[in-house]
């Protein structure tokens, strides 16, 4: 069997679900593959782990992967399991917020460490600078948790569809005392978890030959999980080293990481490329990166594996 | 070849460090300079060689030229987060931190009982981690540098009581005795004796306080943080593969680390020279 | 004994209670919106108008409702019972009556603080094995090498002043690219965090022989290697155990912090988690888990310094 | 005119492997301008029982009285000065901060500090060196420092814990003669520890000698020289005589061991 | 036989502020046997001097030979034993332990170490103490452990600096009769610093009087007295006048001042 490393690009969770399932499920073992499992965290870059060799693929959100190439990371995105976005801030409704325009003289929380780029695109292209003050939000680096926005150290927190919302609600509130703004509704949504591997790697026939099935096998574990998602939920709780995950919640974030992968085969769709590509450019003053990539996707990969 | 080169160098450096302190002058402040500066720069230029003999990536150990050129071009912003988390996090912390505890050590050292019972639980709580407690203290404290400050003053605040404590106490019978015959009062002693007399181990406390107060600050605002300061840069850089930003940062917060520490020592020996540790 | 015991319970019962009271203006607004949420009326009325108001005015204005205090869900300062009804589940109950716990699955759980302690343990043990056997080794250098004193001890200084703490995530990552995974890199955080304070007090050790005590020797002429073993390393002795309990504290400090960004479990790990999941009863028992674990490391090398000093036949 | 009173003293030391019995029974009259040399082998509680008279020692039997009061309250008004067996002098001040120590405390005025420094300093021999460290001196001189130290607030008792012990035999008749001429001229009373026969035998007008566990007072001498002693005394019959009565009893208390 | 030659000795100490020379132009000799003490006021040099024969301090000028060898390689080859002013008993070691150092550095064997261990406890009264450390025991018996130090291994010179200096009188009258009952049965060298005039005579073959800054011999007094002497010798007007020529040239060397 051939050895494959994935670096995950946060702790174990329904978030990454399809590929615990394919293991568990026997799906890589099918393909002749050894997987490998490497859980992240919060101060684990994946991009860093494939630079080194740790990893052989890595998820990664598409902001940060195209940022990390135009800094002289050759990583390429060799599959897009993530058709939609899940970001979105969450802010209380009695702040008086309804719209981007209200976000001036507000706080906001939001995730740094390469998570913090679709917020930028987006407040650059609603013209609100990020420095704070009487005319811009005041921007903090959230923590781990849904703590700012509970405690209402910030009016506005970023929360994933699929966990951070979750934890709000679980925490007592209701939804109808919350306003919420969908970064895909806004039309500045990027594209989150792909599967990216290094530029070079690729020209070897047989490691490309092993992300095809790699590919493959966790296309094939996605599937399963959308079809089954609380034995999904099981198997992602039963890899969890730190017995930190609730049942409830990973049930929960398997139903909502569901719908973002439900549109998806596993082949990266070029509009929802250009898109990000184009949101990033848009950044104004302070782009998130400054021209367009090159080669930073193939659809060499998927296109063989499902065939 | 690399390595060859690597070896060369290694041997210079140590070759010529050796013959300095062998020689005469090994004892003026020239010599006592300049070996621990060969011996850096022998490190960094082994460390540039290696970079770029195995072409190591940029995103796992950026060459020290290339942090130097960091540093030189991103000065405003590195000022910034000194800003932020030395002068406002780390050095009010530090101030309200040890003189709280120099406060409260001479309370326990007056009553017996206090530290008896203090000392011990005092010790069970400075083994709490700070990685444990600086998530709390954000928040409890906010995001800004008023929660950096309170990790900061956790962190200090049981090294800087136990030294003064264990300082305090740093009094002969004899020296006691003496204060006893004068007939002086408790205020008379405490100012007369047992804080001058305290001095060396209050300046150790202060010694090491130094170098947990920016580790302190740094590291809390990995907890949560505004977007600025040494700490929220050195996450974000890592995150976006900015190597050599985060080891600008390194470097910025050890040259602050060591001035710092520099200072309080100069300041020891100026009030502690008369102790057997500064004469020599 | 008893003249240890009462004052240190006095000082644990008044933290106690001062740690009771302070839960009230803690957990005052989140107290009252789970009061609101059940159906009382509280003053003011919404959460966002509370928000302004000071602490002391809500506990005034709402002084029926405060007795939810000691049982806030995510409280900021969670009361002691709370803490401990924690602690009692992921370790006791987690083990005895858990699905996962050793009782009926054989293996420790892995919700279980004794399983994340373990964990941790095996780490620190190993950081500080490597870290206080570097720092003696290296404090021997710097006693008997002039060169090693003048060129090493001031980076020594300056490494302590590098946030390393900061650092160790991508220490963690450059070591897992490297292949080193698992106990390891947690062990090397650990053993970075111990070796300073053991070279510090083990140079002070090696130098603490006074003059006679070294001109004795000369006029024996013994060798560099007699001093070592008949008069550097026995003085050393008391500095070496003071350092040895810095040491191990500052070990275990590294490999929690060795754990926070590889979420594979361990006391870091289970801290994280809490605060992820904003279970702050959960980040309180893993706290008091690995302090009281310091104190027992502490109070092992406590006793082996004892039992060696003993031997050594110092002065009780 | 009785200065200090002692009567049936005991004083019991409790420590980890029991009580040691430090004195036992001491009865003992001092007069006013007594010079009192206290001499005993090694651990028989001479420290212990200047210590007593300064109020430094709670006695656990018996009664002593200075000036009529209580030891704890002579001390707090000052009644003496102490010359412990080693200088201790603190090292962050320098020899005339040192002396100026007790005055600082006593609440004297600044001129009155400054001429009271230099007045004592002159007397033990060391004006020129009140700016040095005491570190920076010589063991005698560092002694003679904390000499003029207890002398410097004018107290009427000095009581000396063998201030001699680490002064060569010159320097020490030097100092032996000097506190002579002080103790005649301003009348104080003096206790003084010595481990040194000759040296009991030329200053004082009172020799106790102690025997050791539980310390008790064998015999107490009095001198039958005159006030006058020239350094010469030593060699005349009288001297050599009480020296001789003072070292037989030394000699009884070590057999008792 | 001469023993130890010291030639136009000068050492100066660089320091801090300046020079300090201790000794100068020191001109001795030592013959085999001999028993010497030397005395002077303190910090006149007497300590260094000690050093310099040991080979612990280099002379800055003159030339200094022990057994015909330089002082460095006499160190090497074992010459002396050496007794430091204060016991300086290393506290993790037994006696027995501290007695053994120097053999087992020296490479005796397991048998010959505990053999003399025993016979240098009992010279000097101490048997039965092996197992005990060295705060168990009081000042007196430390010192004698040291100097059992410096005897186990029978180096035929012994240097002794102020070995008595922390006892009390009769004790020290005793330890001085068995040092010269030690050295009459062994014919051992020695060297002595004392500050004590009766020590110095009634030890001593030789008395080296030393005068302060910078050190230098000024008298050396051969003594009359037989090698036997009782404690009482010292009341015998022989005594009595070597002590008084003693006191006289450390007078003189005072009044340099
Ligand atoms: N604080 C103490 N605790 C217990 N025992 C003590 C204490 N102080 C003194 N002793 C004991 O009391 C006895 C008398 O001691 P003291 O110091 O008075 O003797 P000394 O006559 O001054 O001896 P020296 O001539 O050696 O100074 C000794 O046996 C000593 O061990
Ligand atoms: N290591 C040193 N550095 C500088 N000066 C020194 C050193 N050792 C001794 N001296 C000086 O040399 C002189 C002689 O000192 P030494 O110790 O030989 O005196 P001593 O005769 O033994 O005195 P004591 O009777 O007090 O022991 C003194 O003035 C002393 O200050
Ligand atoms: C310190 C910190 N940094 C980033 C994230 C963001 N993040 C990483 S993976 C992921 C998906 C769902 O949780 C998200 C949102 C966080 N949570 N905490
Ligand atoms: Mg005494
Ligand atoms: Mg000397």
């Amino acid at each position: 069997a051939d050895d494959v490393t994935l670096q995950l690009k946060w702790v174990t969770q329904a978030q990454f679900a399809g590929y615990y399932v394919a293991l568990e499920q026997g799906f890589y073992e099918a393909e002749d593959l050894n997987v490998e499992i490497l859980a992240g965290g919060p101060d684990i870059a994946p991009g860093q782990v494939l630079a080194g060799g740790g990893a052989d693929v890595m998820i990664d959100w598409m902001p940060s992967a195209l940022a990390a190439r135009e800094k002289g990371l050759p990583i390429v995105n060799i599959a897009q399991p993530y058709k939609s976005s899940g970001l979105m801030l969450t802010c209380w409704k009695d702040s008086g917020i309804t719209g981007p325009e209200d976000f001036v003289g507000k706080t906001i929380g939001v995730w740094f460490f390469g998570n913090e780029y679709p917020f930028l695109s987006w407040m650059s292209q609603e013209g609100i600078s990020t420095a704070g003050g009487e005319d811009g939000v005041t921007v903090l680096k959230q923590g781990f948790n849904v703590d700012p926005l509970l405690q209402r150290q910030a009016e506005c927190i970023s929360t994933m569809t699929y966990n951070e919302y979750g934890q709000v609600l679980e925490a007592g509130v209701s939804p109808d005392e919350l306003v919420t703004f969908k970064y895909e509704d806004e039309g500045v949504s990027t594209l989150e978890d792909g599967l990216y591997v290094l530029e070079e790697n690729l020209a070897d026939p047989e490691f490309a030959d092993k992300m095809v099935r790699f590919v493959r096998a966790s296309m094939e574990g996605w599937k399963w999980a959308e079809e089954n998602p609380e034995e999904a939920a099981m198997i992602v709780l039963d890899y969890d080293e730190t017995g930190a995950q609730t049942e409830e919640h990973q049930i929960y974030m398997m139903g909502e990481v569901a719908k973002l992968t439900a549109g998806s085969d596993g082949t990266l769709d070029v509009a929802d490329y250009e898109r990000t590509v184009a949101t990033l450019l848009a950044g104004g003053s302070d782009p998130v990166i400054t021209m367009e990539p090159e080669g930073a996707w193939t659809h060499a990969i998927t296109d063989a594996a499902l065939q | 070849m690399t390595l060859i080169f690597v070896l060369i160098v290694w041997a210079a450096g140590w070759g010529l460090n050796v013959m300095i302190a062998r020689s005469k002058g090994a004892n003026t402040a020239a010599a006592r300079f300049a070996v621990p500066v060969i011996f850096g720069v022998t490190v960094l230029a082994i460390w540039e060689i290696l970079v770029r003999g195995y072409d190591i990536s940029a995103v796992i150990l950026p060459a020290p030229s290339a942090i130097w050129t960091t540093l030189t071009s991103t000065t405003d912003v590195l000022w910034g987060d000194f800003v932020q988390t030395f002068l406002k996090g780390a050095l009010s912390g530090y101030i309200i931190g040890c003189a709280s505890a120099v406060i409260m050590a001479v309370i326990v050292d007056r009553y017996d009982f206090l530290r008896r019972g203090l000392l011990p639980v005092g010790n069970f709580v400075a083994a709490l981690p700070i990685v444990g407690t600086a998530p709390i203290l954000v928040m409890w404290f906010g995001f800004d540098w008023h929660s950096k400050a309170a990790v900061v003053v956790v962190m200090v605040f049981f090294p800087m009581l136990v030294n003064t404590v264990a300082g305090l106490r740093d009094t002969s019978v004899m020296q006691r005795d003496l204060m006893r015959t004068y007939g002086a009062s408790y205020m008379q002693t405490l100012f007369k004796l047992r804080l001058p007399a305290a001095l060396p181990f209050m300046f150790n406390g202060l010694k090491i306080a130094t170098t947990l107060a920016l580790i302190g600050a740094i590291v809390a605002e990995f907890f949560g943080s505004p977007v600025r300061g040494m700490g929220f840069r050195i996450s974000t850089s890592v995150g976006q593969l900015a190597l050599d930003m985060v080891w600008a940062e390194i470097v910025v917060a050890a040259i602050a680390g060591s001035l710092f520490y520099g200072l309080i020592a100069t300041v020891e020996k100026g009030l502690t020279f008369w102790h057997p540790s500064q004469r020599k | 004994m008893k003249q240890r015991i009462v004052p240190i319970l006095t000082v644990v019962c008044a933290i106690f209670a001062f740690w009771y009271v302070a839960c009230i203006p803690m957990n005052v607004q989140e107290t009252l919106t789970a009061a609101e949420r059940a159906g009382a009326v509280v003053t003011p009325d919404n959460a966002r108008d509370r928000a302004e108001v000071g602490r002391f005015a809500l506990m005034v204005q709402n002084l029926d409702t405060l007795g939810g205090s000691w049982s806030v869900d995510r409280a900021r300062l969670p009361a002691p019972h709370q803490v401990a009804v924690e602690l009692w589940d992921s370790t006791w109950n987690e083990e005895v009556h858990g699905r996962r716990g050793i009782v009926k699955s054989g293996s420790l759980s892995n919700r279980s603080l004794i399983y994340h302690g373990g964990v941790t343990l095996g780490a620190t043990v190993v950081g500080f094995l490597i870290g206080s056997g570097l720092g003696v080794l290296l404090a021997i250098g710097i006693v008997h090498s002039r060169t090693m004193d003048m060129s090493v001890m001031p980076w020594a200084i300056v490494s302590q002043t590098i946030p390393i703490v900061a650092l160790a995530p991508m220490i963690i990552v450059v070591l897992y690219s490297i292949g080193v995974q698992g106990l390891i890199p947690k062990a090397v955080i650990s053993a970075y965090l111990s070796f300073f304070p053991v070279v510090v007090g083990m140079v002070k050790g090696l130098r603490s022989p006074d003059a006679m005590q070294t001109d004795l020797l000369r006029t024996y002429n013994a060798s560099k290697s007699d001093a070592f073993w008949k008069l550097r390393l026995p003085s050393s002795v008391p500095y070496l155990f003071t350092s040895l309990k810095v040491g191990i504290a500052a070990s275990l400090v590294g490999a929690i912090v060795g754990e926070l960004p590889v979420q594979r479990g361990g006391l870091g790990a289970r801290m994280l988690g809490g605060s992820y999941y904003g279970q702050t009863d959960q980040i309180w028992a893993a706290l008091f888990f690995a302090a009281a674990l310091a104190a027992i490391l502490v109070a092992i090398i406590g006793w082996i310094e004892a039992r060696t000093l003993k031997r050594m036949g110092v002065q009780q | 005119m009785t200065v200090i009173q002692a009567q049936g003293l005991d004083l019991t030391f409790q420590t980890n492997d029991g009580p040691v019995q430090a004195l036992r029974d001491v009865n003992l009259t001092i007069d006013k301008g007594d010079f009192v040399s206290f001499i005993g082998p090694s651990g028989c509680g001479k420290t212990t029982f200047l210590r007593c008279i300064a109020g430094l020692e709670t006695p656990t039997g018996g009664t002593l009285t200075v000036n009529g009061m209580t030891p704890d309250e002579a001390r707090k008004s000052r009644a003496y000065g102490y010359v412990f067996q080693a200088a201790g002098l603190y090292p962050w001040r320098t020899i005339g901060g040192n002396i100026r120590l007790p005055l600082e405390i006593m609440g004297f005025s600044k001129e009155e500090q400054a001429k009271r420094v230099a007045k004592t300093l002159d007397l033990v021999d060391l004006s020129g060196f009140e700016k040095k460290f005491p570190w920076q001196l010589s063991g005698g001189m560092q002694q003679r420092a904390s000499i003029a130290r207890a002398l410097s607030f004018d107290a009427d008792i000095l009581l000396m814990d063998e201030p001699f012990g680490a002064l060569d035999e010159i320097v020490r008749d030097k100092l032996n003669e000097e506190l002579l001429k002080l103790w005649d001229r301003t009348g104080k009373t003096i206790g003084f520890v010595t481990h040194s026969i000759p040296e009991a035998v030329y200053l004082s007008t009172k020799i106790v000698v102690m025997s050791p566990r539980p310390g008790r007072i064998t015999d107490v001498i009095e001198s039958t020289l005159p006030r006058e002693r020239p350094l010469d005394i030593r060699d005349s019959a009288e001297f050599i005589e009480i020296a001789h009565r003072v070292r037989e009893g030394l000699r009884a208390g070590h057999l008792d061991d």
